[in-house]
Order: C-alpha cells, then structure tokens, then sequence
C-alpha cells in the first residue's frame, strides 16, 4: 500500500489537525526574542528548572511505569468487584482541575494529610516542598495516561499468543515481559511518552502541592509561570527551550523504539 | 543549596513576585548566612500549603483575607504587618485603539473588557472602584490574576483592563496605563507575617528588613506605596 | 517420569457446544484423534492444556492430577509440561524464529546459549535454520508451520499435543516430516496425541484411533479397526469405504429394501456393513458369474484422480466405485449412463452394530 | 484464565497504584463540607458551569474526532518527509505550560493573531471570549491523546485485514470504517476517554485564551479554581460534582463499549 | 464480460527471496499452482491482488491492465474484482461471519438486505448458516476456512485465486467440498487460480497446473503430464511416482552408473526417467522371467498406509515400491533386509530433459 496517497477528505482534515498543532508553535516562534535568548537560557534559575523538569518527568514515568503498568494488567486480564469504578477512578487526575488535584494531594500527603502524617513520623520524608513531591505530583496527574493506554492495548491483545507462552512453561511473569509487552509495544510506547510529555508539562499540581522553590520544586514550567509575572520574554523563550527539549527526545525515542517494525 | 546556610522560606503572592525577586538578593547580600528561598504562586495556593503544614517562615499576601484564614487557623506567629500599598489603573494595549479614557468607558457595550475575577484581591479592589465611580462594567472575562489580565491586554485582545499600577512599570511598551482619579481610586494593601516555624528569627529579622529596612527602598523602585 | 494420561472432560462453549470426552493415552503410544470440522479436536488440546475451562471433569497425566473439578484441584498451563502445535500456530510475532523456539527452553530455565543450541538442533533437522532470523510475518504458511512444530518439540515435554501439525505442508516436507516425526514420536517417552485430517497419517503415526464427532467419541480402535471396520459414515469416509447400516439374517443384509449377498451367514440383527471402492465391478451390461450382488444402476459422478477414477452410482445403494482410467475408457461411460454393479459376497465386510 | 488469581507482586504493585487515585479523593471526599452541599451545587453560576463544560468537553471531543483521527491514519500509515517531526509537534500541547499553550493560541486565533484576524474578518467569529473559544482550547489541548492512542494501535494491527477488505472491493473509506476502526476499538474508545476527560478538566488554555465569563466561557474548573480563591468549601464542593459527572460517564461508557468482547 | 489472465511478475522478499514468473490464465479455465513450501504461491497471489508491490513486471485481466511498472499503471485492489482466500483466511475478527460473507457485496454497493440474502445462499451451501452469527473467533479452523471460501466466492468476481481453500477440512467435507467448488468452478466464467498441496485436488479441479519451486515455473501442463511426465523431483512427489535423471541411447538409460532397460529404443541424450512405485516388483529371490530389469537392494524404510504399503529400497538408484499388505506380509520382509526388485522396461516412461 506504500505506493497510495491518502483519499483527499481524509487528508485534508488531517491537515487542518495537523496545523492545529504547529500554527500556536509558529506564533509562540514568532514572538521569541532570539536576540536575548542565549542570555535566558543561560541563567541559572533555567538551568536548575530544566535539570528538575527532568529529574521530575523521568521519576513521574518510572513511578507510572511500576505502579500504572501491573494496575493496567490487572484491570485489563482479571474479573473483580468495583473494576468498573476503579477504571473510571483512574481518569480522575485529568478531570480534576490541576489546582483542585494538588489540593487533594496535600489533604493526602501533606504533613497533616492522612498518609503524609504517618509518612514523616517513620520516614522522616516530608513530600510537599521536596523534589519527592513534585515527583508524586507529576506521577499522579500523569499516570492516567499510561493506565488508560496500556489497558486499551491488552484488551485488543489476542489473549492466546499468552496461553501459548504458558504452555510452553513461561511463568506469568515471564509471559508478560516477553510476550505480552513486547505485542503490545507500539502502544505502550505511546503511554510512556504521553505520560512523561504530561509530567514534563505539568504546573498546577506541583505549584499547590509542591510549592515553587527554585532549585528544589521549581520545574521549568514553573519558572515559566513566574517570569510570565515580569520577564514576559524570558517566558517564552523558557517556552520554547521546554519545547526544544521534548521535541528533541519525542522524535528520537519514536524513531528509534517505532523503527523496528 | 546544599550548604550550611540558614534557610528561610518565603511564600509571596505572584503579583509580588518582581519585587520580591529583588528583596532576595539584596538581603542575601547583606545576610550571607542566610538563604532566602522564595515560593511563588496564587495566593489560595499558598494558603492550602500552610494550612496542610507546609514548612513555610514567612507569608506575604497581596490581601487580607488568606493572611486572616491562617490566622484563624492559629499558623501566624507573631503581628500581621502591611508593609506596601498599591494603587489601581486602568490598562489599555499600546497607542491605546479604543480610546478608554475613564472608569465609565468600561461600561462600553462594544468593548472588550476583562476584569479580576470577584474572588481574588485586584477583582474585588477593582468591583470596589467601580462601585464608587458608580459604573455598571460589561466584563467580557474575570481573569483569575493580574497577569492573566495583562496578558490579553497586551496582545491586544482586550481593550481595556483594570490592573495594579507596578504590574503597568512591569509590562513594557505594549501597555499603556489611564490613570483612576484618586479620590474614587481604592487603597491597596500587601500584608506580610511570620508562620510559626523554625528560624524564628531569622524569618523576623527578613520582615524588618521589608518593613522597616533597606527594603522599603527597593519596593518603592518596584513602584510600591509605601504605608 | 512421565506416565499415561486418564481423562474425562466436560467442555461447554458458549454457542451451545458440548464435549464430552474420556481418553486414556498410554505412555509411549501416539492416539490420533480424527474428526469432522467443529467436533471438537482443537477444544480438546485447548481442555487438556489448561487454557480453557473444564465444565466438569478429571485430567491426570503421570499419576499427577492436572484438573479435577471434584476436588478443586487446577494446574496452570505453565506447570504442565505439554508440548503443543497449535492450530494457528500461535508463533510469537515480536520474536525471531530462533527465540519463538528457544522461548520454551528459556521459560524452562535453560540458559541462553544452551537454548539456543537446542533450538538451531531443532530447526536444522526441520530445515528451518536458514529463517533462523526471521519473524513469522516473513515466513510462508508451511514454514511458520513447521516453526510451531519445531517449538513444540524443543521443550522435551511429558506429553504432545499436535494439532493438524502437516497440514500446511507440501507433499515432499510431509513426506519428509512424517518421517520426522515418526521417529521424534518413536523416541518419545510420553503419549502423544495428534489430530489430523489425514488418514493415510493417522493410518502411518497412531497406535490407536480416536474417532471424535460433535463433541462425542464415537470409535476407538486400532488403525485397522478403523480401517477395515469403520461405525460411522466419517469413519467410513476415512478409510474410503462404502458403509451401509442394515440388518443381517441368514447369509443377507437388508439395507433399506435392498438385500445384499455376505458370506457370513452367522451375523444376525442389526449390522455395520463395508465395502471397499475397489471391490465393486462396474458392466455395461449385465453380468454373468460369481458375483452373488449385482444391479442396474446410473452414474451420478465420475472423479478423475489421475492414476484412479471414483465413480458414483445412484440407488438403491448409492455406492462409490474405484478403478483405472484405462478400465473407465474401456467402459465408455459418462455421468448419467446406465451401468451394471457387482459385488462378490466375500467382499461385503460384516460387523454388529 | 478466569479461575486465576494475579501474581502477588503485580497485585500489590497494582493495589499502590490504584491507592494513588482513590487516596486523594477520599482525601477530597474527607474535606467535603457536606450540610452547604446542596446549596452550594444549588447556584446558578454552578448549573451554568456544568452545561458549558459538558458542551465544550464533547464539542472538542468531536473535534478532535473528526481532526485527530485521519491525522493519526495518515501518520500510522503513509511515508512522508516530516513525519517524524509531526508525531513530535502532536505531543507539544501537553508539554506545553497551560499559560503558554493558552498565550499561543492567543498569538494565533486572537483577533490579532495570524489566523483569528483574518477568521474574523471573513466570518465575523471572534473565537476569545466566546464558548467557540472554549472549544478550541479543549481541542487542542486534548486532541493528542486521542492522536497518540490512535496511531500507536493502528500501528499495532494487522494490515493484511485492510488488504483483504480491499480486495473485497471496500474503499478506503470503507475499509477505514468497517474494518480498521472496528479492530482498535478498545483503543479508540480509550483514546476519546482520555480526549473527553482530558478536556472536562482543562484549565489553564481555557482561562487564557477563552477568558473566565460566567455563563459564556466560565466551566467547571474555571468556577472550581475562582472559588478556590476565596470559598474553598464551595470549590471542594464543585470540584466533587465534576468528579461525580466524570465517573457517571466514564464508568457507563466503558461498561457499554467494552461490554461486548 | 470476462477474459483471461497475462501476467509477468517479478517480485522482491526483504529476505532475497525472489519470485519470477509468467502465467497465462484463460477465461473458464482452472489452473492449479502446486509448489514447495516457500516456493512463492502466496507471494504470487499477493502481487496479483495489488497488495504487494511488484518489482517488475506487468498484470493484465482481460485486456484490463491492472499493474505495468513500466507505463506506470497501478490498478488498486479494491478496484480489481478479485476473489481471494487468503492462507490465513483474514477474516474481520469484528464482525459475524455473516457480515463477513456480505462485506464484499455490501462493499460493492448492495443494499444491506440484498447483500445478506446473497451471504446467506452462499453459507447454506457451504453448511455454514447455524454459524452466521457467530464471530470468527468462535469457529473451529475448518469453519473458518469455509467461511472465508464463502466470503471469497461471495462477490462474483473476474477472477479467483484461492490459496489452499480445503487445506482445514475433514475428510467428508473435503469431498463434499471438492464437489461444490468444482461446480462452482465449472459455472464460474473467469480464470481461477487454485492453491494447493493436494495433488488429488489438482489433478481433480484443474484444467491445468503450474509447478512453482523457488519462486520460478519449472513445468507448465495437463494434470496427465505432470502425473506422466514430471520433470522435477518435486513433481514426481506430487505424482507418487519414481523421477531418475539420466542419458539415454539404445535402449537403455545410464542412470548415475546404473544402465536401465527402456522399451523405448529411439530415446537419445538427456532424459527423465519416471516409475511408478506399482510397476515396481519386489522379490526375495532372484526373480526370473521377462523383467528386463532387476538387482538386489536393501530395505530402507517400510511405511503401512492401511490398504497399501510403500517400500523404500537402498541403491543403485533408491526406488520407492508400492505394494499391498497381503504382499507385504507374503514377502516377510523388514527394513534392513537384502531384497530383489524388477521393473520391465515398458514401465519406464522416458522424456526428453
Ligand atoms: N470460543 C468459542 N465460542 C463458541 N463456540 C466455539 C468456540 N470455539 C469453538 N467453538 C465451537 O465449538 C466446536 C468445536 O470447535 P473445535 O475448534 O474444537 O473444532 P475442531 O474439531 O478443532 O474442528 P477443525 O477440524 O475445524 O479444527 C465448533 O462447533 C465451534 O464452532
Ligand atoms: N514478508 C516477507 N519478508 C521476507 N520474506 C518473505 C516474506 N513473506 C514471504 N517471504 C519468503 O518468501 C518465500 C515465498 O513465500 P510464500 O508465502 O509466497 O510461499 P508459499 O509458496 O505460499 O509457501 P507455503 O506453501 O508454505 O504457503 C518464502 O521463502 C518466505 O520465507
Ligand atoms: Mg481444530
Ligand atoms: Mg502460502
């Protein structure tokens, strides 16, 4: 089918889509002051933003990835009470104003929260404040993603290529990574990048339930937020270094895991 | 930073955020052992950090309303101080197309006006003015903060907006301010207290140095009244 | 080690079908299980494996209790140690044809490179190690079944479950691979069953025949048995036998309201009667002799396999004939010509129903 | 493998997965001040607020629909120069600061903007201020989840099925709809999930380019976050309606859809 | 309306696979395409279908060209008016199998009520419509395989190409099959391509057969030529018959360093030599007699297909003879034993290489 162009209608509308996505690109471009660019970007407070934004995004996708990754499989493979409103639980982040969600997060995890109470009293880990909350913060408003995909994926999985692996004495385990996740890669991949391209992007929740410390919990969005207060120029270059740097590892990453089909 | 210094936390509204900017580094200049750690953001945001036990020296707030919430909720250690007063203008984008020359242009039908929303301090200063100008405004939007205000203002989306005079000295040359008369002009106070926390002093000594102190000079240059 | 397998399976799908099976597979011996399409072969596999629910019943391979429904006891698929050609295959599309057949190993514990060594064993004896690299995608239907077979064996598993494992298979490589096959079989400690569409395989590779129709066993014999005895029209289809259902008394059947000639004249009552295709002599005109069975008929098909022709006549039996293209051109007749049938009463075989 | 149950680790890597969403809203529910409920959801700027979030959720599901899906097929499914730095710009407005994604869209559909200007000139639509603005935001800001979550099973499918359907004489078109849309559909409706959850929550682009109108452009977590400021119970309360909307719809949905494999 | 299939094909496997081919298919007629596993026959339908790009070459159906690399012509499948039945039968796992059958009438333009009457005709005859609402996922392989025959005949195309459409079935609907495709077939008024592994069914269905190995046509004939005279190993296998490469002159073929009587004294220079495995006789003794040809031999391999058994002896020239189980059984013979075996030099066939 290589040698076919796509019908007119369909390719048409999939070019005004596609404008909808680089025509904001080309008018935040256009308002960028390249002229003091290299003099943002080489500040400090941005240097320390973009390490956090990061640190943050990256902790965000392994936290989805060992928590969202068995909640998917187990909502996806297995028959329980309260499976519906567990899958309808799992959207909420998204439905939840960022600023409502980071609320609910301090009556959770705050040091006066339910869990953050007992947290500190045997840990001594104080969330709100540290990197471990703008991590938690990012995580949950990120998660969903990589939930949602996954499952779709292993519900469209013929479950007998796993029946197979069992048969052939592969344990659960077994089955999952070398079976299950490989079939399901395209999709899974698809979750991992939405949920870190989410975490990367995330400011509501991490200001409320984080705080803005720069250094500390200030994220690159963050900073954007701030300078948006004064240094209207400063905001939209950081905009774009965010922008630079996720296009940068988005198109890298999908060449290299897509290419192989 | 992971030296020794003492650390003090300052959580101040985001429409003080140039000038506390400011205070930081001139205080950490004059105080090296100290590290002035500023947390920046919408004021009911700050408030639900301290409130849920954030460890937070120092609270600045653009109105009284959170200041008095955490004073209720027995977190203010200490007397709550109005350090800086503001004023309200009316902002229009550059060369001003509209031509807005007063509060009462805002009841304009074919304008675009946008306002702060009622809930937070520039709306409720602003719903004061207009109050006493005696002018029944047709708000297009009720922006949730000064910036987001400012941001349409500036891009030209909005014909005219009321604003605090700093965030005008702020914004630039794409806006430009029409002043309120003073006597229908609302008085704008910040207020700023210590929170019950460690470093005790040092959180006090950072609230004399705004209040009393060399502070007081860079708020002016900010564009501040000083009380 | 490994032992017998004792089975009784009740199987419901959802569409209303129902399998109900016993089998007793003995260690050592290869059961083809035979069957027409939807009878329930592939369930069967499916039970046996554990991948597929048991309605009611007990399966035990080795003394070792698999599934009992009794008593509540459930293996999983990964702790029974089958070895099985899965219908479709089922080859893992993410992995190269070397690690489909390595997989087994692998899961099993053995180390990467003794998997592996073990899996090229495999495919170079299955001519397979040239795809080596492949994925099933770039395989053609008869090499991604060879694959399967190849990852079944490579296990060394206490029982295999072969499901239509030459089915693909051009004539040469089945030629080949039944050979294969038969000897990998004959080494083969455990039982193993095969299911095939494929008499002449079924007849070459089992011991023992089970004949499977509509989710019920309705013939278990030795390939002879089948063969020479077969209990239903599948059956009889199997061994490319005419079968007539009759009753017999004093030297005759009566099928229908036609009296058939046999030489057993003890069979009384109700009888399986066979006739094989070859047997019956086909005459222009009405012929004289021996033949104690002989009508009037008209021939409703003429097949043409090359080397032999099947030729179908009307009532009152509505019988196949087989014989040589040079006999058919002797003959000269075409579809609808009247003809002339005998039968020697020796060649009537005679079984009670 | 109905009779089975998950293996102990995944389950309980599940179980503090699932505990991530469900903490937080009892955290929530914990605060909720539940005697000034009914007066609360009782007032009349809160009705106005739940219709314009149920319009604008499903106008810009709709959009993102009949946008995001030939976008996906057309990335899924044909070589073109680019492709590679399309499928990253499709992420951008989820890395994007909602304040930035909301000043960009400004730059472009703002009366002044490169496309608004002439948009107004030609029709007379002004989309700032107006629920058309709205819908907009929530489009963009939504519509790469359904994009990603389209493409990644469409890569994951079979295209002999299509070979087949067109050999059987179907048009694309056809095939598209019958054949294709039909095996990702797990993947689809989760892809619009996520679109129209994603898009019931927004926040951040909304108020900056659409504005904060009561009755006009003012949704849900417009309403939640104002509250925020000054009646926090009232913004607890609001913030719970749209959790309950959410899961009414989510859980109904999913069990419909998915009800049938 | 219709008329016949030209195409010249060249197609490339990422793998170095290649599939080179000509082909003439006349309007009415049937070609059977027989080939090893992996020789190219899938392949080949693709390409025809469009689905498949070709590398180099040119399809015409009809005097209609579907596909010409050099003018650029590219006809897309949808537009072609093919009958398919894909190896794997592809059938849409979404939908019923009688949304199956009717998506190609319903694709085609008939009205949905039309286009189910039309699938459900086709599913009667083909025994299928207590499965119509089924999903395919829910069929046995043998149904599938019937539906996705059903779905391909559905359409009434210009041309059938149907890749192994019977390989599934057992052994009674094959036969029925076999009837209801060959009157299919025979009503069918475009050229047909027919896939398969069975000689039986080829040499039944086709008016003529393609042997396809390793992606190039290595004979084209009547079913009786390819039977009588294969001109590849493979071939012979296909016939069941015997193939010796050798150079003929006076009488005699020097096969290897073996001389074979032939009755055909005219035959001079390269030659195939084919023996049926029925012409061949096998002795414990020297046998004396006419036979012109005979030796002592070794048993390699005995395999008992029920009414016949097939003999593998050792060289000069490794044989395979058929015999009967009675003859078997006479002989006393086991593998590994020392045995004669005679042909007379009129079982010979000799052809020209
Ligand atoms: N998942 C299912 N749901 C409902 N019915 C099913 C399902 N799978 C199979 N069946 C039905 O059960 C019967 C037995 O199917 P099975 O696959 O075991 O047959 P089989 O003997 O293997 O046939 P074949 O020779 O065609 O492969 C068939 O009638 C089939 O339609
Ligand atoms: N996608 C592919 N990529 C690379 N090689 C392929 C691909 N598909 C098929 N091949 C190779 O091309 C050759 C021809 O394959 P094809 O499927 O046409 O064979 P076939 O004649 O249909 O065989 P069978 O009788 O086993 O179905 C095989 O050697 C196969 O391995
Ligand atoms: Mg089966
Ligand atoms: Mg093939």
């Amino acid at each position: 089918m290589t040698r076919r162009r796509p019908p007119f209608v369909l390719a048409f509308l999939a070019c005004v889509g596609a404008a909808f996505f680089v025509a904001p690109l080309l008018g935040l471009v256009a308002r960028t002051p390249w002229s003091d660019l290299g003099e943002v970007l080489g500040r400090e407070v941005v240097g320390d933003a973009l390490r956090l934004s990061l640190v943050t995004s990256l902790g965000a996708t392994i936290v989805a990835l060992f928590l969202g990754l068995p909640l998917a499989w187990v909502l996806a493979r297995f028959e329980f009470r309260g499976r519906a409103l567990l899958r309808g639980l799992v959207l909420l982040p998204l439905v939840l104003p960022p600023v409502v969600g980071g609320a609910a997060l301090l009556f959770t995890f705050g040091r006066r929260g339910a869990l953050g109470g007992p947290l500190e009293d045997l840990t001594g880990l104080v969330l709100p404040f540290s990197i471990w909350g703008a991590i938690l913060a990012a995580s949950f408003v990120a998660m969903p993603f990589l939930v949602i995909t996954v499952e779709g994926a292993l519900r469209n999985l013929d479950q007998r290529y796993e029946g197979a692996a069992a048969s052939l004495g592969a344990s659960r385990w077994t089955v999952l990574r070398r079976v299950t996740l490989p079939m399901i890669g395209p999709s899974l991949v698809s979750g991992l990048l939405l949920t870190w391209a989410r975490a990367l992007g995330e400011f509501g929740a991490t200001i409320t339930f984080a705080g803005n410390l720069p250094g500390r919990t200030q994220t690159l969005p963050l900073a954007v937020f701030v300078a948006m207060e004064g240094d209207r120029d400063a905001a939209v270059a950081m905009s774009l270094l965010l922008v630079l740097v996720s296009l940068a590892v988005l198109v890298t990453l999908r060449n290299r895991w897509w290419g192989a089909r | 930073g992971g030296d020794a210094r003492r650390e003090v936390r300052v959580s101040a509204a985001a429409s003080l955020s140039d000038a506390f900017l400011a205070l930081e580094t001139q205080y950490e200049a004059e105080r090296p052992e100290v590290d002035i750690v500023l947390n920046l953001g919408g004021s009911s945001a700050l408030r639900e950090q301290i409130l849920s036990g954030a460890p937070v020296g120092v609270f600045a707030s653009a109105n009284q309303a959170n200041l008095e919430q955490l004073v209720t909720a027995g977190l203010v250690d200490g007397p709550v101080v109005d350090f800086a007063t503001n004023r309200l203008t009316i902002a229009v984008p550059a060369g001003n197309p509209a031509d807005v020359r007063d509060l009462a242009d805002l009841a304009r039908d074919n304008l675009l006006i946008g306002l702060c929303s009622p809930a937070v301090p520039c709306g409720d200063y602003a719903a004061t003015a207009l109050a006493i100008a005696g002018v029944v405004a047709a708000p297009d939007t009720l922006e949730p903060d000064v910036r987001a205000l400012l941001t349409k203002i500036r891009a030209g989306e909005l014909d005219a907006g009321v604003v605090y005079e700093t965030d005008i000295a702020a914004a630039g040359d794409d806006v430009e301010s029409v002043a309120i008369p003073a006597e229908i002009n609302v008085p704008v106070v910040y207020s700023i207290a210590a929170i019950a926390e460690d470093h005790r002093s040092d959180a006090e000594n950072f609230i004399d140095f705004v209040v009393a102190g060399r502070g007081r000079q860079i708020l002016r240059d900010q564009g501040f009244f000083l009380p | 080690m490994s032992g017998g397998l004792d089975a009784r399976i009740t199987v419901l799908h959802p569409g209303g079908f129902h399998l109900d099976a016993e089998l007793r597979l003995e260690s050592g011996h290869t059961v083809a299980v035979l069957g027409p399409n939807g009878a329930g072969k592939s369930t069967l596999i499916a039970a046996l494996a554990g991948l597929l629910p048991l309605h009611e019943g007990r399966v035990a391979l080795g003394g070792r209790v698999l599934d009992d429904t009794e008593l509540g006891v459930w293996v999983p698929p990964e702790e029974r140690r089958l070895g099985i050609v899965h219908q479709d295959y089922l080859l893992f599309p993410t992995m190269s044809v070397l690690d489909n057949v390595a997989f087994g190993l692998r899961a099993r514990g053995r180390a990467r490179s003794a998997a592996n060594r073990g899996a090229r064993d495999l495919l170079a004896q299955l001519d397979l190690l040239q795809f080596a690299g492949r994925r099933p995608a770039d395989l053609s239907g008869g090499q991604a079944q060879r694959v399967a077979l190849a990852r079944a064996l490579a296990t060394e598993p206490d029982m295999l479950l072969l499901d239509e494992p030459l089915a693909a298979l051009d004539v040469t490589t089945r030629a080949r691979l039944r050979h294969v096959l038969a000897d990998r079989l004959a080494e083969f400690p455990g039982p193993r069953m095969l299911i095939t569409h494929d008499p002449a395989e079924a007849f070459l590779l089992a011991d023992q025949i089970y004949v499977l129709e509509d989710g019920a066993i309705t013939q278990v014999g030795s390939p002879d048995d089948i063969r020479l005895r077969p209990r239903t029209s599948y059956a009889a289809d199997l061994a490319g036998a005419n079968l007539l259902v009759g009753v017999a008394s004093a030297g005759e059947v009566l099928v229908g309201s036609h009296r058939l000639t046999i030489a057993d004249t003890s069979a009384q009552g109700p009888v399986l009667a066979t006739i094989h295709p070859r047997a019956i002599s086909l005459h222009v005109v009405e012929p004289g002799g021996s033949p104690r069975n002989a009508w009037a008929t008209s021939v409703t098909r003429i097949e043409n396999y090359g080397d032999r022709v099947r030729v179908q006549t009307a009532g009152p039996l509505e019988l196949t004939a087989e014989i040589t293209p040079p006999a058919l051109h002797a003959l000269g007749i075409a579809v609808g010509d009247r003809i002339w049938l005998s039968i020697k009463a020796t060649e009537v075989g005679v079984s009670a129903d």
